[in-house]
């Protein structure tokens, strides 16, 4: 079983390479975003089997986190402020 | 040695030296700020690699103490330095 | 048994989490980049955290890996719909 | 399990994270360049994690996917460019805009030759017996400190002293930002997609602190974690246009603000008076006195975060209502 976490965790992290290609090719900066979630995802994906991997419970807690916050900077890309009015 | 301590450590100080390139480069200010950050992310970077001792073992903890409050000072400091930029941004704008 | 079939959902899950990363490069244009990434990764996730949770077998690790999906699940649906809508304005806008 | 076994995961996942750092500062592209930092920092959340730093992962992932990038991201769109003291209109920095390549050149030796003896010092302290005093140290007195988590130890009991400095300059930097005018605008309403996600995700943002602050105790979470936690729960009502944000008004947002020094500073000369040393606890109330000043730490941390993303004082009801107005007579 040792073999099959290591084995997932490093093909997740191949995963979350791969998005970086389209970060860094772009050529939108929507791509950028996309390719930004796609390596929150990944990186939630890579946290879970290296936390039984490790033997440590609390990367659960660090993907539970990234997860809840992944819209966030989606949110903040795409946000509107008020226009000032001074 | 670790092969894995030593690698990161490495990976550290060269994301240091970036920073601090970029940070004395760049003529925008915001991106001054997340050059800093990167420099930021690098030492504490380094801070964890000396503190890793293997798998199995327990790292040190008091690195982790010092990056954990570093992180949320870190992120204060950007805070202030882009509210001054801004206030110089609007103190140009006026004359 | 319980091992096996823990497995093949891992792997499962690997294989749709690569197979959107290689759509996210591959394809042409940012709406079709958007389908096959937001259904990759989803279903990679879901299959891998079931998986794990079988593998786990720990009532409190499975709850958080459920949580963790539907956060991801709510999460990637929000922010797909929030970079097209975004880029769908910019191209009107020019 | 053995160490090189995980050698292509450390080698992706270090090219990841230099690949990002240097594209995030190569581009003179500000967005991008924030972009770029966001995922740069969602990397170095795996990173931490891979070292065996929960703690700290914890802290990353809630600042650097939710605070920091928005933060950035804010400064960045609103004024393209503008930012840079040599390309605004009165250019008093004209020498700011071009760099000449011989200052490029003797930056880029500076920085190698910093890398480089950095690089030589990391490799001699790796090379020569570790000086595993100060861990034995710690683990020595766990017992007595009042929790089982180390990190939360150090940092509440064994150098309490530091993190009461911690929380005072996170005090003196949200100061900083109130002295130098007022907050950012907020955003406008978001749509019934974003509306319809942030209405269950506050809520279970508020939990998830609560059981940090809770867990901190004898595993990784504490109060910085869990305030980083709470205050992007308020960052996600803030980027839904929401004009409460969870933070209190006026006279109580002051005290809230200054809870976790003050906290800190009562229970240490009330130890004190009872004639032991300042912030030293007696072992068997240790645990609970951590406790108090972690809940008003937390409370403390996540007012300061967010009041450092609003950028300001928290604009007062009456504004706000002055520039619906003013939006309303525009449209």
């Amino acid at each position: 079983m040792t073999e099959l976490l290591l084995f997932s965790a490093t093909g997740l992290m191949l995963s979350l390479f791969l998005g970086l290609l389209r970060v860094l090719l772009g050529p939108s900066a929507g791509d950028r975003m996309l390719a930004t979630q796609l390596i929150g995802t990944a990186g939630v994906g890579i946290l879970l089997p290296l936390s039984l991997l490790l033997d440590q419970p609390a990367l659960i807690d660090v993907a539970l986190l990234l997860a809840l916050l992944a819209a966030v900077a989606a949110a903040a890309f795409t946000g509107q402020q008020e226009a000032r009015h001074d | 040695m670790l092969t894995a301590q030593v690698l990161y450590g490495l990976t550290a100080c060269v994301i240091v030296a970036l920073g601090l390139r970029a940070a004395l480069l760049h003529t925008s200010l915001l991106q001054r700020v997340v050059a800093i950050n990167v420099m930021g992310a690098g030492v504490f970077m380094l801070l964890i690699a000396v503190a890793y001792r293997g798998p199995g073992l327990p790292p040190d903890p008091l690195p982790h103490a010092l990056v954990l409050t570093g992180i949320v000072v870190a992120v204060s400091a950007t805070a202030l330095a882009l509210a001054l930029a801004r206030r110089l941004h609007a103190e140009q704008d006026n004359d | 048994m319980i091992n096996f079939a823990s497995s093949i959902l891992i792997l499962a899950g690997l294989f749709f989490y690569l197979a959107g990363s290689i759509g996210l490069l591959r394809l042409p244009d940012l709406y079709t980049r958007l389908h096959a990434l937001t259904k990759a990764d989803n279903l990679g996730l879901g299959l891998l955290a079931a998986g794990l949770a079988l593998h786990s077998q720990h009532l409190l690790t499975s709850l958080k890996l459920l949580l963790i999906w539907l956060a991801v699940l709510a999460a990637s649906a929000t922010s797909a719909h929030l970079i097209a809508r975004q880029a769908r304005r910019q191209e009107t806008r020019r | 399990m053995n160490t090189t076994s995980l050698l292509v995961f450390d080698g992706l996942l270090l090219f990841s994270i230099v690949g990002l750092a240097w594209a995030s500062l190569a581009t003179t592209d500000e967005r991008r360049s924030v972009i770029l930092f966001m995922a740069f920092g969602l990397v170095l959340a795996v990173a931490w994690g891979r070292l065996l730093a929960p703690d700290v992962a914890l802290a990353e992932a809630a600042i650097g996917a939710g605070l920091s990038g928005a933060l950035l991201l804010a400064a960045a769109r609103k004024q393209p460019r503008l930012l840079s003291p040599g390309s605004s209109k009165g250019s008093r920095h004209p020498d700011g805009a071009n760099v000449s390549l011989v200052s490029r050149w003797a930056v880029t030796l500076l920085s190698a030759a910093l890398a480089g003896t950095l690089a030589w010092a990391l490799l001699h302290a790796f090379s020569s017996t570790p000086h595993d005093m100060l861990p034995r140290a710690i683990s020595g007195n766990l017992a007595s400190s009042g929790v089982s988590n180390p990190v939360t130890a150090v940092l509440l009991n064994f150098r309490a002293y530091d993190t009461l400095l911690e929380l005072a300059v996170l005090l003196t930097a949200v100061l900083g930002i109130f002295a130098l005018g007022q907050g950012t605008p907020g955003y406008q309403p978001a749509g019934p997609i974003f509306d319809g996600l942030v209405r269950w995700l506050v809520p279970v943002l508020i939990l998830t602190a609560g059981y940090l602050l809770w867990v901190g105790a004898h595993a990784p979470g504490g109060a910085f974690q869990a305030g980083a936690t709470l205050a992007a729960a308020g960052v996600v009502l803030r980027l839904a246009g929401r004009s409460r944000i969870g933070l209190p008004d006026g006279f109580v947002l002051r005290i809230v603000m200054a809870a976790g020094v003050g906290v800190f500073l009562l229970v240490g000369l009330t130890l004190l008076l009872l004639g032991r040393p300042f912030l030293g606890y007696p072992p068997a109330w240790a645990g609970a006195l951590i406790l108090l000043i972690e809940t008003a730490a937390m409370l403390s941390i996540a007012a300061t975060l967010l009041l450092a993303f609003v950028g300001g004082q928290p604009q007062s009801a009456d504004v706000n209502a002055a520039a619906n107005r003013q939006r309303e007579e525009m449209s």
